[in-house]
């Protein structure tokens, strides 16, 4: 057991840290709020080169080989600024490629992103699917040599920006069921895709995807037909774990942020700090804050966990955790903040809306406690 | 003991709705279907159509323009405008310094006020908190000094002053004596917004609306006519405000509005290829709020019950406003865990999200100043230890 | 709309406050924990002349006429004291008794009870049953002009010590099937029938009973043969009404023993209470104990509502409040009182105990959760 | 990063299970599977077979009988102890006073005391608190008076003296400078209970067990070499004891049997004719509290890895106690939910509940004093706000 970072670790929080605080401050959030795209192509350029996005993704297909972990560190630090590049839906995406793909596939689509020239998106939400990655409606047809994609993705993180789109869609069999699922990568630009952007309340923006009729040939299916929904899972468990690990970076700066108001904001002629049910507020955030790092670790480190039970259930309890810690914290800083904390321009408010973001994305708490009761893990060892 | 309303109250009921339904206009009652954000110039239009009916200002004496509406009948009326998602009507005026006015002020203060309230001719906002007076409002600052020709000058910087670029006028607590401790130099005073050395400056709330407003004043002249109450009385005045009817500050009929939205929610959101609804744990969290807001709902009727019969607001009022505003707040949590993924959108163009949910994430954010306003709950929990648990400081 | 006790009622509660005080202190119960009964004829008895057992049941059977509030009331007083008399139990069973049986059967059956000669008991639960009296496996054949019963029932409040029990047995269907329940009063010294003394975590005493071939003629037989669960159902929702009554008497009792603590207990030089966080702990077990007695009256006035559904929403609303609440406000009382609290010789720890027992009777808060959120009306008027 | 144990660590750990499965008696193993409230004479029958392989005090140092197993071993050693339902030896000796033996204690005192506490000869109990000296344990009065002739001579009062009833010798915090300020005047005396005038009288705990005692001293005799540490310096060594490996108190290994107990209960009890652990309510709540446990035990490692490495304890392993404490409580909770009716019971004969099922309702009431003992709740909280957070008073 081992819970301390390797100098390589060190450095690269390090980096991270100075890159938020010098370039990233959350003032860029609020410029780019209005901006079309919602980040800037130059930082995630920037990211790119500093080996950011390719740091967990394998050598073989131009990555850096390193572990989820670092990926994991990374997030953490981007979050205490809420910095908007696309970093969740490009590895998501990545790791959807990477696991459903040959390698060829994987090294030739993940290029432009890993350089930071271009970004992906992961098309996995329907309008009836809630959290499900195999409740898929959309359907390719064999067309040709190819395929016809049609059907709706909703809610497509970076869909309105990304370069690549990587989409799910049922190639055999009924609605939720598990096998019959494939996976495409679709050029943004591909004939018949719609994408109508919207806003999200984290002052990003995101994708509603209309496919109509797309034609995509056989050498876009990522992987065997009708069998990537363990790659799906995979990738929407990346995407939770990757939820966690900026979600610590939040809920670290919401506690920062009231801890330090409490040390300076005073009524009553004293500072607020000295009221004792204050205090213990800010410790139950403080311990909630603390559990939410010990499960995003766990998170990290079971994303490439070969136990498909052990993974999802390592990640669902972070989820769990992160989503309830995450609540508690937020919730309690604006409390604590008190009218400030209720208007635009206090930053607090924008790291509730993140949180709440966060704790949406890849699976909300009920649907990870209700995972997490249900796998085979539960009821295991319960003998005496 | 008896919780029926009487066949009187019933027949109240069912006129206030019929009322409703016919008295107000379809543009209005769009929005309101789908719990939309009003602009100030439809709750003013609902304002007036109130105003024609008598019923702005049930709670104010007959004699003075109010209403002769027992206790039971002013909250039937509360609570079913409430439950029509009609437009809140501005409090400051009507709620907060009409009130005030008929109860110290001049004769010459009320016959120029009052009427104007109830017309909504004038619309009001309130001067109180300061950026450094939030909970410790008694630290204000804001000071209104004797110029010796009849007027106060007024300088200093109010928050919150919600929606004051709407208003025409605002009532302030000010700093009458600065040698004076505290809650003992502060007067009551009502400025008009168009005075030179006002100005409104409009900011947003966290729900994305245009809600707050900080208000300055350079200099501002005031004539000393516009103060109600004693020179350096006003801290009493404030305190009298807070004395006030507490049954509708549970927004028990917005509660029970919001719920019925969540299960609307959760009946045409899927999940396993079943309504959200028909989710055993999902239908729980709804159940378990539901009940939680019965125990309010019950505390609620309790507390006008007792004042129907003239009495001080009992033990059970004083809950009302923090279990209130928690409900208020979890009804929002469990509209946004329903939406899902689509809980995430932002003022996006009709269509993106169903018509009633376009204003759930706005009002989940919004939402969380109900537990911080009008005193925020820590405080008003200090109140209760004191003053009903008799629990002493040390 | 009127919450207020009427003259008589107020007079009522006066001689109950005054008999707990002079008659019947806690320390009463400490004296009968060891005693086989666990409570006394003498007090009972005059419980019975006080027109306390009575109060609630119509005069057509020997009841004075009231209304069950007024049952309520007095139950709530008993609860300030833990008086470990059988009110409960007896009065469920009347209830079962008068629903089901005719006024001839009822009349006979209840002039012990009433009286406080004798006492009854309601024999619903079985090992299996969980908290749905139409979870029946206990048999009663017919036999001869009457009928053969057999089977166990379990956790029987005053069967230990009952004169007469009511008992539910299937006469026809499987199980859990509506129809097809009897109910019978059986004799305390009824052959075949094993009455097992158990004791309860509230230092009262139950029954295990087996019905080993207990023969029961016709006229022992309750309302129509098979068509018992409606009086069953009602009979358990004035149970859980009365454990509500009864509850909010510990709750209020717990919270003043905290307050008065916090005002006279010195720690550090100063009273405890003068600590914020614990005066916050206390408001949050005053505002839950408020809560509490707005839904026992809400429980108390619809325990004889004509609308079957409208009658179990609020009981079962009420139920849940009571748990929720009652577990909050003693586990705090004991949290506040410190090391004394966990002590068997400080009485706080016997009103937790109690309120444990009170919480289980007649249906636990999930139980009752549930059957709340199953409820026709739970989707009523969702339309805008 | 690496959550994997060592191969060494594995195979210690299967060297535990091993040990424990052959060398616990059947009488306690049968006891162990039910959980039972082991007594005094079994405890110490354990203690004995414990002490024979050298793991009675693994933490204390090889030189005067403890171990070389590391921290991680010797966590790995407490959670298989924990999770077998081995029977909890005393730890007054073993964790409290012999460590502080070993720190502040001369030469004669190590010799005199510590292999008696290792062979279980000698069994202690703890006299801190007294009646008005709780979480201000500070202000306790019993004073231990200079008799000039070598001794003190103590009189006073204490309570919570946990199974003093069994033991032979207490270590007590006791006044020796009544002119001194608080906790300048306290020293830390080792008491033999069969000293005149020292007298014990147990009590029962909520859970009916008679595990307190209140020791009342009325003049007794007590030689100075029994002072440990400087004469009225016996503060600090009560806070030593504080700073101690805290990676126990989270009590993992219990609450993780406890959990598969109510998992176990959940599966034989039918509700709507299925097993309750099919309930989907009832499930996910177990898997709630699960989730709370893994996020504890997680912590645990950390502070566990920490320790390994010589560190001071960092800020995970400040909330252990208040989270252990609590999930201990809840798991209790749940177990009782799960035996709906049957959680009435108490002290029945066999066969009433299921055997592994007697016990719960005693523990039930009895951990409420997990959030008590050792320092409240609200007490750690305060520590954390001001030490970690840097929060300062007022």
């Amino acid at each position: 057991m081992d819970f301390d970072l390797s100098d390589e670790q060190k450095q690269l929080v390090e980096t991270v840290q100075s890159f938020v605080k010098k370039q990233s401050p959350l003032s860029r959030l609020r410029a780019l709020r209005e901006d079309p795209t919602g980040w800037s192509r130059d930082a995630w350029r920037q990211m790119g080169e500093l080996g950011w996005i390719s740091i967990s993704l394998p050598e073989s297909v131009g990555g850096l080989g390193g572990s989820f972990i670092d990926a994991a560190l990374i997030l953490e630090q981007l979050g205490t600024t809420l910095v908007p590049e696309p970093m969740i839906p490009t590895l998501t995406a990545a790791a959807a490629i990477v696991r459903a793909g040959t390698e060829e596939q994987a090294t030739r689509l993940l290029a432009p992103a890993l350089a930071g020239e271009g970004s992906l998106a992961l098309a996995a939400a329907e309008a009836q699917s809630r959290f499900d990655v195999a409740d898929v409606a959309t359907k390719a047809e064999r067309a040709g040599s190819g395929y016809r994609i049609t059907g709706e993705k909703v809610w497509v993180l970076n869909g309105h920006a990304a370069d690549t789109i990587v989409v799910s869609a049922r190639t055999a069999g009924g609605p939720r069921d598990r096998e019959g699922i494939s996976l495409f990568a679709v050029d943004r630009n591909a004939p018949g895709l719609e994408v109508q952007p919207v806003k999200t309340m984290d002052s990003h923006h995101a994708g509603l995807l209309r496919f109509k009729g797309v034609e995509v040939g056989e050498e876009q299916r990522l992987g065997a037909e009708g069998g990537a929904l363990a790659a799906l899972e995979y990738a929407a468990d990346l995407g939770a774990a990757a939820a966690c690990a900026e979600g610590l970076g939040v809920i670290n700066t919401a506690l920062q942020m009231t801890v330090e108001y409490l040390k300076t904001r005073e009524q009553f002629g004293v500072k607020i700090g000295s009221f004792q049910a204050l205090q213990h507020r800010a410790v139950d955030m403080f311990i909630e804050a603390e559990l939410c790092r010990s499960m995003m670790i766990l998170a990290a480190l079971k994303v490439a966990d070969a136990d498909e039970e052990e993974r999802k259930t390592a990640i669902s309890a972070a989820k769990v955790q992160l989503a309830w810690g995450g609540r508690q914290v937020t919730q309690q800083a604006i409390q604590l903040h008190g009218g400030v904390g209720v208007t635009d321009e206090h930053d607090i408010a924008l790291y509730f809306k993140r949180m709440h973001v966060l704790n949406a994305l890849f699976g909300d708490e009920d649907t990870h406690l209700t995972r997490y009761a249900r796998s085979p893990l539960f009821t295991a060892n319960v003998g005496a | 003991m008896d919780l029926s309303f009487s066949p009187e109250h019933l027949a109240f009921r069912e006129e206030v709705r019929a009322f409703i339904a016919s008295a107000m206009p379809p543009s209005l009652m769009t929005k309101a279907a789908a719990d939309s954000h009003f602009e100030h110039d439809e709750v003013m239009e609902w304002h007036k159509i109130l105003h024609r009916k008598g019923w702005v200002a049930p709670h104010w004496p007959a004699e003075v323009g109010g209403s002769s509406l027992d206790v039971t009948s002013r909250f039937i009326l509360s609570e079913e405008l409430e439950l029509a998602g009609a437009p809140a009507l501005s409090p400051f005026g009507l709620v907060m310094v009409g009130p005030l006015i008929i109860q110290f002020g001049t004769p010459e203060q009320k016959k120029r006020f009052l009427p104007r309230i109830l017309s909504g001719e004038e619309v009001w906002c309130q001067g109180y908190s300061e950026p450094n007076a939030g909970s410790d409002l008694a630290s204000l600052k804001t000071r209104a000094e004797d110029d010796g020709k009849g007027n106060f000058v007024v300088t200093g910087q109010k928050t919150w002053t919600t929606y004051a670029q709407y208003a025409d006028w605002i009532f302030c607590l000010v700093r009458t004596d600065a040698s004076a401790k505290k809650q003992s130099g502060i007067s009551f005073l009502l400025i008009d917004l168009k005075t030179p050395g006002v100005t409104v400056k409009p900011f947003l709330t966290s729900g994305g609306t245009p809600a707050f407003s900080e208000t300055f004043f350079e200099g501002a002249v005031v004539p000393k006519e516009n103060l109600v109450g004693p020179l350096n009385g006003g801290w009493t005045l404030a305190k009298a405000l807070l004395g006030h009817e507490r049954t509708l500050i549970a927004a028990v009929g917005a509660s029970i509005r919001a719920i019925r939205k969540v299960k609307r929610i959760a009946a045409r959101t899927q999940k396993d290829g079943r309504p959200l609804l028909e989710d055993p744990l999902f239908r729980a969290k709804i159940a378990r709020l539901e009940i939680k807001l019965r125990g309010l709902q019950m505390a609620n009727y309790r507390a006008i019950a007792g004042a129907q019969l003239g009495r001080a607001p009992g033990p059970e009022s004083s809950i009302l406003k923090i279990r209130g505003s928690e409900i208020q707040q979890q009804c929002y949590e469990l509209a946004m865990e329903a939406m899902g993924l689509a809980s995430m959108s932002w003022f996006n163009e009709p269509g993106v999200v169903h018509p009633e949910e376009q204003w759930v994430p706005s009002l989940f954010n919004y939402l969380r100043a109900t537990t911080i306003y009008g005193g925020t709950n820590e405080i008003q929990k200090n109140i209760i230890a004191k003053l009903i648990l008799g629990i002493p400081d040390r």
